[in-house]
């Protein structure tokens, strides 16, 4: 990275240093999450979807990752191989006030959740050791180089003045149009017609307690330091959600006559993926009209999702693809419309104005268009090679048991 | 000797136990699911609302002497009855044996 | 506030960033220990107690608590309303060394919590919607105003020279009273006479756990800052829990033959309640003592419940209410004793002796005595007109199915 | 201690406040991990192992376990009493640049973790009277004093060289070689030889979760400060236990023909027991070549364990006590190999090449040694004094019941 | 009357109660597990292999009018088939006496 | 064909499994609680003391020939029994057809 700096700030250092174990933390939260959705015989299989990204990407990010997405020494599409290995890197190192492989832990944490996020479109229904090779492509050929795009300064659409503060594009956006690409490709799970509901919904609420737990680390940590810009994402990562909370609940009771704890839940996930892109950029109230936006046209997609005839079974695409459309998309109208002293806090670009909105727009189709076709050929070719999705048989009897010799649970 | 195998509400079972007193000497209870005349209830998934037949219930099996039976079955009518549908039923039928394992002794002496 | 900085500090914003995620999620610890130990027709319903603090407090917080708590436009009773809407504060706004949206993430999730917890008291036989009604209300009406009269320099009991240093007063007197007032006034649950017992000890154990790791931020985050008040806080927070958990065990070994899991986490929460008033201002080895003390007067209190009359049912006032009349008194008598140097380690007031007795008296006084009747009026009203309390259809059914649409459990 | 520093620094101590509640948090994760591990009748006797210590331990350090570990009173083999009950330490003491209270809250966190990991090796056949008497005299007679050899510049180990960064011989060796004398000691569980599996595995993964996050304070702050050698703990933490789950993953797929999310969480953990004491000492690719070391190491142990015809039930020698081993021995060698520049990190000792590895394995043999013999009496004693083991009606009935009186699960 | 209790894979549940329809008013479901010629399945558990003979089956049970048995029995027989071992068994008795608790009806009619 | 109902220690199943070896083709198991002469066990909660009657059962359900009947059940009595009380109660009863669900098949063939 070409960011430079002095010296180290024992502060800034501090607080990354926490925000990166949160963020990591939102792996098992995730996986406790999407697993509760799941039916109990895919408990663990569901699970190892999202840990399995804290092993093996992992290990993807410090070989060649970090250096797809962060070296210097690539053009405005990918970076360089030049920091494979993290060759050169050292403890000394620094990127800007903090060590740099203090930065290369925070930005491989974020390397490893947006994979796992994927997983719930096609939950229940995948074979493990395709889905490893799946996000091992996946994160090499999609997310890092969308990575590079937004967040390197020499990336195109970096250049280009999109706004993304904390990853709506990079992380939302991506994996929720991966998993709409995929699970359309897949196919639904058998039995879906009559109804699959939740197993344990008390992982449900904990899981997105420890989601929202980790998001302080993922959207406060984005402003790379203990400042000001990291309160400013720290609150609104703390009122948006609760906009969410409150808009999914007053829909659902609207609608249907009654206010769900998974309604509760999955609106302030709604609420969190929605603030993300704007933690950084937008003053507590626009984050909350952002958040409340955001959960409600969620709502529309998760309860409309069985008529549009595919099976985003844990509503990877109808949670995080939609906040990672909506939210993004927000910042520009709302830095368009000329209310920055009321709405918007600064920003990183000097385009502001309507340029704003088109740069928005413009990110949204690229970084969009490019996983939705890079994640289908990937499904597809799996699929018709090595065999992506699960026999009948193992659909039936279940993830855990047929392929990981496993029972969640042993009363 | 007969068993008596009781579906009842799950919050109805201390007031079925409480009835029954030392008029028996044991009992099996087990959770299940019926469905039957009661309507299930609906349950709200994600913009969606699911239409639940089955609703849980306790089962009970006791195993008493022939003329013990009308008695019994009198007081669990009583005790476990809200007068709502979906209180259950009893199926009577008639049992062969009865082992005590710990002793090997057999026959109404055991129950 | 008045606060003056010069600057913010990175160091101070780092921790008080840590700290406010810990206490929010202290939220899911809360919900998952509630819900533990409540049936399981009714886990999701008590979890909500919790989470929609998060949701609806958050918003009335940005709306208009935060003004009334700490705005220095009113007077000792309460705020002004000139910071509704956190009207002229932003990223660059300071409160003290760290930003003043930090402080009013901190403060809310305070707010949050406190009413969160009145709900242990009610739990499994009230309506949703009347007690987001109760709780916004509650909120604005008793949670605001204490918060006001004990932490703003203004306050009324502050010029007292009252010392709540994280909330004994403000959180789990308020919290403890209000409980015992409701459900005094809502009235016992069906079946209680038979025993009702926890349906899941591991929620009740890992929400303890959870509990104790946010309140490390709670207390030491009340310092307000990285310094060695926050370290103090710190260790008391890790010893009196310690001591709770071993007087615990010990009672109810001698009086019942067996320590158990359920005691162990109840000790812990009743030391970490005692010590919140007096963490930063007195010694490690006062907190112990002072914890200790808690726990057995807790004991008796939970163990004589059932024969006082009320339905006391997850022990908010046996608990929370309970430590939150000891512990500020044990204050006073600390401080009373002239043992200073070994026991009480300075404090905000040019009180200390027999004054700072009389003055925690007060505040003991006034802040139970208002939050007492203000409840009262509160939970009557709220019954009489829409309903706070279930019918015995939906108590016997749980408020899970009934109220939200959702089992917890689908195995 | 002999620390010397001028000032506090707010950015160090934040991440030491955070740091210490992270360690304390592994303990609420530990009992998580264990609990799913063992039955389902024995799960709140198993979580209780693990809980208590934060009650009793704590207790004990702040008496006089702190003084015998970190006194400078003492000599070579164990500290002074002088800082019994923490004499003279107040909260403006320092310890380097962080308060006293907060360095001392840190060690009592190990304190607390190391006898827990112990109760993993004798795991639903132990009465708890007893366990709380043999952890007290254990952490006394052999916990504190490895603590001073190897961590206080004083100590016989450290002045020898030995190199343990996070505890590899203070925490893992020493617990993990107790267990197994333990283990030996006190005989099998009835029914093993039929096979006995985990109850629930969502706890398993959840507590393995909740262990590596915490590890992140654990290891990075080890480094007493927000600093460079942190950072750098912090990404070994991160990817050793990474190449940890993928080692252990494909030799159970070899071996076995299935990857189990156990056999995940415990690669994970593995890993994160054979970085500990080289998380400041080696850079990232080796932190991963050791842990794939390690975790291909402990496979092989814990499949063998049958065979070798003790019971380490929870595999707390299989996993901690190899680690524990490998670990300090790989330091030596990478040391020793004179590769520094590209697998070794400074060190806080002159000798290097292959005066380390003999300074490893001498603490190896002092540390393992010592905690087998001092273990081994006090286990013989207690189980010949006041009976160590349950008796056959209590393992059937399970600990829980039993002894604690509490079902775990209610439905 | 007669008792029909089968034994199902559970997954076949909601084949088998949508075949049966409005042909049962009421039926009884618990989770059980089994053992029969089905083999079991083998669990990994840190570097072994275990055999677990048991498998998870669905029991439910209904209640008939004697002249309704055969016809049940058909329609759960395709409905709960796969073909493959392991399908399960269905158990036909005698059932002296049912009774409604909520009216105290007695026989047939409770049916 | 007779039915045995079998209600024994839950951790006796294995031993019992072990016991009836190949005499058997199969069976079915379920948990439930029973209450009987056995004393139940007293919880600890919050400073006061439960008394639970209801004690942890295995029902064990096996399907077999009239004449297979009288050894299985001694069987079992044997390898169930630790002589204390709750070892539990064996109930026999009559099974008047048996179907085999993958063949349709019928009788005693289908055990
Ligand atoms: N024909 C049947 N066979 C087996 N179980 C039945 C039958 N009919 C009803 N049940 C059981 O009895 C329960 C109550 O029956 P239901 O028809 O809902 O109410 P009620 O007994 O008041 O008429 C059902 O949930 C089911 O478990
Ligand atoms: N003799 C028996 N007694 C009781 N239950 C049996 C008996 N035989 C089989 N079962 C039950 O039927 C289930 C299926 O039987 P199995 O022999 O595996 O397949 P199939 O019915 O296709 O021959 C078993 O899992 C068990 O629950
Ligand atoms: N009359 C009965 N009807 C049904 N089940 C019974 C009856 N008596 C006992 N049982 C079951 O048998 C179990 C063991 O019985 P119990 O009287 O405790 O011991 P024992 O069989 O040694 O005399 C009980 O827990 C209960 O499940």
């Amino acid at each position: 990275m070409n960011a430079t700096a002095s010296a180290l700030d024992t502060g800034d250092t501090a607080w990354m240093l926490v925000s990166t174990a949160m963020v990591l933390f939102m792996i098992p939260g995730l996986a406790l999450f999407y697993g509760g959705l799941a039916r109990s015989k895919n408990m663990l299989g569901t699970m190892m979807h999202s840990f399995i990204t804290m092993g093996v990407i992992t290990l993807q990010w410090m070989v060649i990752g970090y250096s797809l997405a962060f070296s210097d020494g690539g053009n405005g599409l990918v970076g360089g191989i030049d920091l494979a290995f993290l060759r050169g890197i050292g403890p000394e190192s620094l990127h800007g006030s903090i060590p740099a492989f203090l930065w290369i832990a925070f930005q491989g944490a974020f390397a490893c959740i947006t994979p796992a996020l994927i997983s719930g479109a096609i939950a229940e229904r995948i074979r493990f050791g395709p889905y490893i090779v799946f996000i091992l492509l996946w994160s090499t050929l999609v997310y890092d180089p969308v990575c590079h795009w937004v967040w390197h300064p020499n990336g195109f659409l970096a250049q280009a003045g999109a706004i993304d503060f904390a990853g709506g594009l990079v992380v939302h956006l991506t994996s929720g149009i991966a998993g709409l690409a995929a699970c359309i490709i897949l196919g639904k799970r058998h039995g879906l017609e009559r109804g699959i509901m939740p197993h344990n919904m008390v992982h449900v609420v904990l899981g997105a307690g420890i989601l929202w737990f980790g998001w302080f680390g993922f959207n406060a940590g984005s402003a790379v330091g203990s400042n000001g810009t990291a309160a400013l994402a720290f609150l609104n990562t703390f009122v948006g959600p609760a906009a969410g909370i409150c808009t999914w609940l007053l829909i659902e009771k609207a609608h249907l006559g009654k206010s769900s704890a998974l309604g509760g839940a999955t609106g302030a996930i709604a609420g969190l993926a929605a603030v993300t892109p704007a933690a950084g950029s937008v003053l507590p109230f626009a984050a909350m009209a952002l958040a409340a936006v955001t959960a409600g046209v969620c709502y529309v997609f998760v309860a409309k999702k069985q008529s549009m005839g595919y099976d985003d079974a844990l509503d990877a695409f109808g949670v995080h693809g939609i906040a990672g459309i909506v939210g993004p998309l927000a910042i520009g109208v709302i830095a368009s419309q000329g209310v920055n002293s009321l709405l918007f806090h600064g920003s990183d670009t000097a385009l502001g104005g309507m340029d704003q909105l088109l740069a928005q727009v413009k990110a949204l189709a690229a970084v969009g268009g490019y996983s939705m076709v890079v994640t289908g050929i990937l499904v597809i070719t799996i699929e018709k090679t090595i065999g992506f999705r699960v026999g009948k048989d193992v659909e039936e009897q279940g993830l855990d048991l047929s392929l990981h010799g496993e029972k969640a649970y042993n009363h | 000797m007969k068993k008596i195998e009781a579906i009842i509400r799950p919050f109805k079972l201390d007031d079925v136990r409480n009835a029954l007193g030392d008029k028996i000497h044991g009992m099996s209870v087990m959770e299940m699911k019926g469905f039957g005349r009661q309507r299930g209830h609906s349950e709200v998934y994600r913009g969606a609302e699911y239409k639940i037949d089955f609703v849980p219930k306790i089962r009970l099996e006791i195993i008493c002497k022939d003329e013990e039976a009308e008695n019994l079955i009198a007081i669990i009518c009583e005790s476990a009855r809200t007068g709502k549908i979906g209180d259950g039923k009893i199926f009577l039928s008639d049992v062969q044996d009865i082992i005590r394992i710990r002793t090997g002794e057999r026959g109404e002496a055991v129950i």
